[in-house]
């Protein structure tokens, strides 16, 4: 090794420790976590380099940790909120953890939303089931600086009415004037008082027919809605470098390194989770 | 006039490293296989195998290693990092693949988040390398632009007498002249010559094969379901590489205490990618193999400037199936002709 | 003819008339000693097979490969005895119809190939029947006779340093034709049964599960033992627990089709001497 | 004075007999070794070997098994297809080195409260004479360690 290399201060595999401070069922087996730091050191750092967009991995000890998004914005930094699907062992874990209880949380990683970039554009969110909260961090990141933008129109359609999350903040946003809320649910989902619509996010999409006009749009949901979408986008005349997504992958590291997110040369955890439309054009989609 | 340590005095060698405060390692062959093990004196040394079975990698990157232990008492949870022992040590007889192995993923280690558990570890240990005078048909660094003789990620090269009595000594760096002022006064100065190196033929052509992948179009061939109709989907190959460096975060304990380890992971197995859902990105053993190539002659050049292969050879020596990255990229360099 | 020339067209003929889509059988390999797996679709590319006493891996897993056989259309593959007889468990446990597999069986003595008569699991019984008992092949012999010769403690002493080499590759499951598990045990995670990290502990764990789960499943075809990055002698354990089921239960794995997996199923008076 | 070695044992035992049996063993007022941990399942056809090895990982210095008789499986059959299993899973656990002694089988009816307790005193005194298990020992401080390299 001709040049040495030092290490850095700090073990990047550490996590930090934070305390649950409130939960919240958003749909059955869907659970929101509101987490503290508990090292202030800590906290200041995360202040420091959390932007909208990015994930972190979030773990019990003795299970493990698990990948997901900080569902809350960068305008609101002194905790941290992720929204889970109960589905595997860590998340089963961090489901039966109650308030006061500790978790340990690692990032926040990744790239992030360029919301500067959305200036002065009308902004147009569009997610399906779970994967709203991604959108939600975008979503409030810009309802807290509403000025600096646009009209605001957010597509929001999950699988039945009980899989919509954050429906508290769904009323919210349905009364505020300043923003343009479409929900939907897939046909059969729909409850008795089911007052909105009913459909594929696709076609509601197309039925809402927000203009392309100076406009940028932020997408998430399941891959195969992605696809659909996206093709409705560009009937509606949507450049794919207008359009934002996050990729979602497992995850181990975060740090570009345990080598499993990688969509062909990209490491999604440092090089995403972040991307437009276009540069997922050009990933070798067999891999997404 | 070069310096020359002649074979009689390894043991001494040894013997002034381990005062020195050195841990000596090297090839050592037990229960019928050869690694990279600790060292009590020369005779535990075997450096006439061509290469041993397993690689270097797992002296800095171990196949399980304890990153730390949590204790969890009903308010707090206490984090013990388990950083690597820090000590020096020196590997004697490495083979140059296996020490521009590790050359090659130190960037990786050390992309903008520096992987302690590794440099702890790169930073504390002084490669003696020795050149190759015999190769077998799997060997294949020529072709990846290395030699039997390449000094990348190596401190101290030896290159074999034509005597077969010792070595001829170039240091290569301070870290490997510090090491070998230990044992200075054992080195001869003479003229004797080295044995030539062995003779490993060119099998492809890597920069043909490199572009050949980098062609978008060429990821949908069906030539990768051809070629890796008979994997197995096992991780030997990946297991004894010593440039792969995957690897799965585990944690083993109960509620209260345990420990978060670092374990090898494999792209070749099924669950490595699949996400909770159930969908896999890569699902079938050709996108595994697909991603193993590419990645390695693609995606890490594009980001790290080198091939993320050192042309042991030992995922063909190994196979179960006799596949490999020899073959592959041969075909590939047919098919980029 | 030689064999080799004799089963190309055999191999040939199959393809041709479109009674299998695809022979299994072996090539070619890196080198001069080693054959590899080939997969045959069309009648021209039968002439790269090669048949001789090189020819040793089971091929009887590529079978249940993932859709393969779903199609309803047959495959032919070259197997031996060992072969034969796994095919016989995979019918019996339900993972393969074998009326899909033709056979072109051989077995080797010495260097040699000799041909097997028939083509159908079927045909075989005779043969199968005559090998009950008989230790496929004495690789190992001495070692597993020492083995046995010592006490539980030098026997742990034995694996320890034997399973201390494990580096989890899973390559000795990946090459067995029995451990066809969608998702392995060690695969689970809730709850984790065994460590899937590879200290000395957890291989002891994975290998004794391993085992276990081939007990009176294991047709000793050696692909495992072959397949060991690390040269563990695993089919010391195997033919161990082959020899108990015999024993025990007159068991012998891959008799036929439709024998009845030794662990699911009992006798009323199987042995019990060392229940109180 | 040296103190006594006390074993750990864990009891994998069948709802329908044996702990029926340890219940009437109780209700009996016998008195038994108090060294067994009981560990309750729904029929011995649902003891996993698996079971049995996390047993001696976590500290067990013996493990007992016990079910209905044959023929009294509140399943039919589960204790014969346990049987076998336990037949084989010996046989590789004493080719592995783990001395078999250390793992008891028994069947106990729900009225055999007596055997139960008689049973109970015996394992623990045969595991007592065994000593503590130690194989696992090195093992388990293996995996505390340091990567050894």
């Amino acid at each position: 090794m001709t040049e040495n290399i030092h290490s850095a201060p700090q073990n990047i595999y550490k996590p930090a420790i934070m305390k649950i401070v409130a939960r919240h069922d958003e749909a059955p087996g869907v659970r929101t976590m509101r987490l503290e730091f508990q090292d202030p050191a800590e906290h200041e750092q995360f202040k420091e380099t959390f932007r909208t967009g990015m994930f972190g991995l979030y773990g019990i000890y003795g299970e493990g940790e698990s990948t997901f998004c900080v569902a809350s914005p960068e305008t609101r930094k002194e905790y941290i909120e992720c929204t889970f699907r109960q589905s595997g062992r860590v998340t089963s874990a961090l489901a039966s953890a109650d308030v006061g209880d500790l978790v340990t949380f690692r990032g926040p990683y990744g790239n992030r939303f360029p919301i500067e970039d959305f200036y002065g554009k009308n902004l147009l969110f569009i997610a399906g089931g779970i994967a709203l909260p991604p959108t939600r961090s975008v979503i409030w990141s810009c309802l807290d600086q509403r000025e600096k933008f646009g009209k605001v129109t957010i597509v929001y359609g999950a699988r039945t009415v009980a899989d919509l999350v954050y429906k508290h903040e769904l009323e919210e946003w349905q009364k505020r004037d300043d923003v343009d809320l479409v929900l939907a649910v897939d046909p059969g989902g729909e409850s008795p008082d089911w007052k909105h619509r009913v459909g594929f996010v696709p076609t509601v999409l197309e039925e809402a027919a927000p203009s392309a006009e100076n406009c940028v749009a932020v997408l998430c949901g399941p891959p195969i809605m992605i696809k659909f979408t996206l093709n409705s986008l560009k009937k509606l005349g949507f450049e794919e470098s207008n359009v934002y997504t996050t990729l979602e992958n497992r995850m181990k590291c975060g740090l570009g390194k345990c080598g499993r997110c990688n969509v062909g040369s990209v490491y999604v955890c440092k090089e995403g989770p972040v991307f437009t439309a276009a540069e997922v054009a050009l990933m070798p989609q067999a891999d997404l | 006039m070069t310096k020359i340590l002649y074979t009689d005095k390894l043991d001494n060698c040894v013997e002034r490293w381990r005062s020195a405060g050195l841990s000596v390692i090297g090839p050592v062959r037990n229960a019928n296989i050869t690694a990279y093990r600790p060292v009590g004196s020369a005779a535990d040394l075997e450096l006439s195998q061509i290469l041993p079975d397993r690689s270097i990698k797992e002296l800095f990157f171990p196949q399980t290693e304890p990153m730390m232990r949590y204790s969890i008492k009903k308010d707090a949870i206490n984090t013990e990092e388990c950083l690597p022992p820090v000590g020096p040590r020196i590997i004697f007889g490495a083979r140059p693949c296996d020490a521009s192995g590790l050359a090659i993923d130190d960037p990786l280690f050390g992309w903008d988040y520096k992987d302690e558990y590794w440099f702890n570890r790169r930073n504390e240990t002084v490669i003696v390398s020795i050149a190759c005078t015999k190769s077998d048909e799997f060997c294949m660094c020529t072709s990846l632009k290395l030699s039997p003789d390449s000094t990348k990620g190596s401190d101290v090269l030896l290159r074999p007498l034509e005597s077969g009595k010792g070595w001829q000594v170039e240091e290569l760096t301070d870290r490997g002249r510090e090491a070998f002022k230990a044992i200075a006064e054992l080195l001869t100065e003479g003229a004797e010559a080295a044995a030539p190196t062995a003779v490993v033929a060119e099998k492809f052509d890597a920069d043909a094969c490199s572009e050949w992948l980098r062609n978008p179009e060429n990821f949908e061939s069906r030539f990768w379901k051809e070629i890796s109709v008979r994997c197995i989907g096992c991780g030997s190959c990946t297991y004894l590489c010593p440039t792969c460096h995957c690897f799965d975060i585990q944690d083993e304990g109960d509620t209260f205490t345990g420990i978060r380890r670092k374990n090898w992971d494999s792209c070749s197995f099924a669950l490595f990618t699949m996400h909770t859902s159930g969908h896999n990105p890569r699902s079938t053993q050709s996108a595994r193999w697909r991603q193993r190539i590419m990645h390695k002659f693609n995606y890490f050049p594009g980001k790290f400037s080198a091939n993320s292969c050192s042309g042991c050879g030992r995922c063909t020596r190994q196979c179960p199936v006799d596949m490999g990255i020899t073959e592959t990229l041969q075909e590939i360099s047919k098919l980029s002709q | 003819m030689s064999i080799e020339q004799q089963y190309r067209t055999r191999a040939k003929e199959l393809l041709s008339s479109g009674e299998v889509k695809m022979v299994i059988g072996y090539s070619k390999g890196s080198t001069p000693d080693r054959r590899r797996p080939a997969f045959i679709s069309t009648p021209e590319d039968v002439e790269t097979l090669v048949l001789d006493g090189a020819c040793i891996a089971n091929l009887s897993g590529y079978l249940v490969t993932e859709g393969l056989l779903s199609d309803e259309k047959r495959v032919a593959v070259f197997l031996r005895p060992e072969g034969i007889r796994a095919i016989n468990i995979l019918a019996a446990e339900f993972q393969l119809n074998a009326a899909q597999v033709e056979i072109l069986g051989f077995n080797t003595e010495g260097n040699e190939p000799t041909a097997l008569s028939g083509s159908k699991v079927d045909d075989f019984a005779e043969l199968i029947g005559t090998l009950k008992g008989i230790i496929p092949d004495t690789a190992g012999e001495e070692l597993y006779k020492k083995l046995e010769a010592m006490s539980p403690q030098e026997r742990f002493d034995f694996w320890q340093s034997e399973f201390s080499k494990c580096i989890k590759c899973y390559a000795c499951r990946q090459a067995c034709p029995m451990c066809y598990c969608r998702r392995c045990i060690v695969d689970n995670n809730q709850p984790q049964w065994v460590n899937t990290s590879s200290h000395t502990l957890g291989n002891f764990e994975w290998n004794i599960v391993r085992a276990f789960h081939l007990s009176g499943r294991c047709v000793e075809c050696g692909n495992c033992d072959r397949a060991c990055p690390v040269n563990i002698p695993l089919r010391l354990i195997n033919r161990k627990m082959a020899g108990e089921v015999l024993e025990a239960f007159d068991h012998f794995a891959g008799s036929s089709q439709t024998q009845e997996p030794v662990m699911a199923s009992f006798k009323k008076d199987d042995t019990e001497t060392f229940i109180l | 004075m040296s103190e006594q070695f006390e074993p750990e044992i864990v009891a994998f035992v069948c709802t329908y007999c044996t702990y029926a049996g340890a219940d009437l063993a109780g209700t009996s007022r016998l008195k038994y070794a108090p060294n067994v941990r009981i560990i309750r399942l729904p029929c011995t056809g649902r003891i996993s070997p698996m079971f049995i090895l996390k047993a001696l990982q976590k500290g067990a210095d013996g493990v007992l098994i016990s079910g209905c008789h044959p023929g009294d499986c509140h399943f039919t059959h589960g204790n014969y297809h346990a049987r076998r299993r336990w037949m084989v899973f010996r046989a590789l656990l004493n080719f592995i080195g783990i001395p078999p002694e250390r793992i008891k089988y028994s069947w106990i009816s729900a009225a055999e409260g007596l055997k139960f307790a008689d049973l109970i005193n015996s394992i623990t005194e045969d595991i007592r004479k065994l000593g503590p298990f130690e194989q696992y020992d090195k093992l388990i401080a293996e995996t505390e360690a340091q990567a050894s390299l």
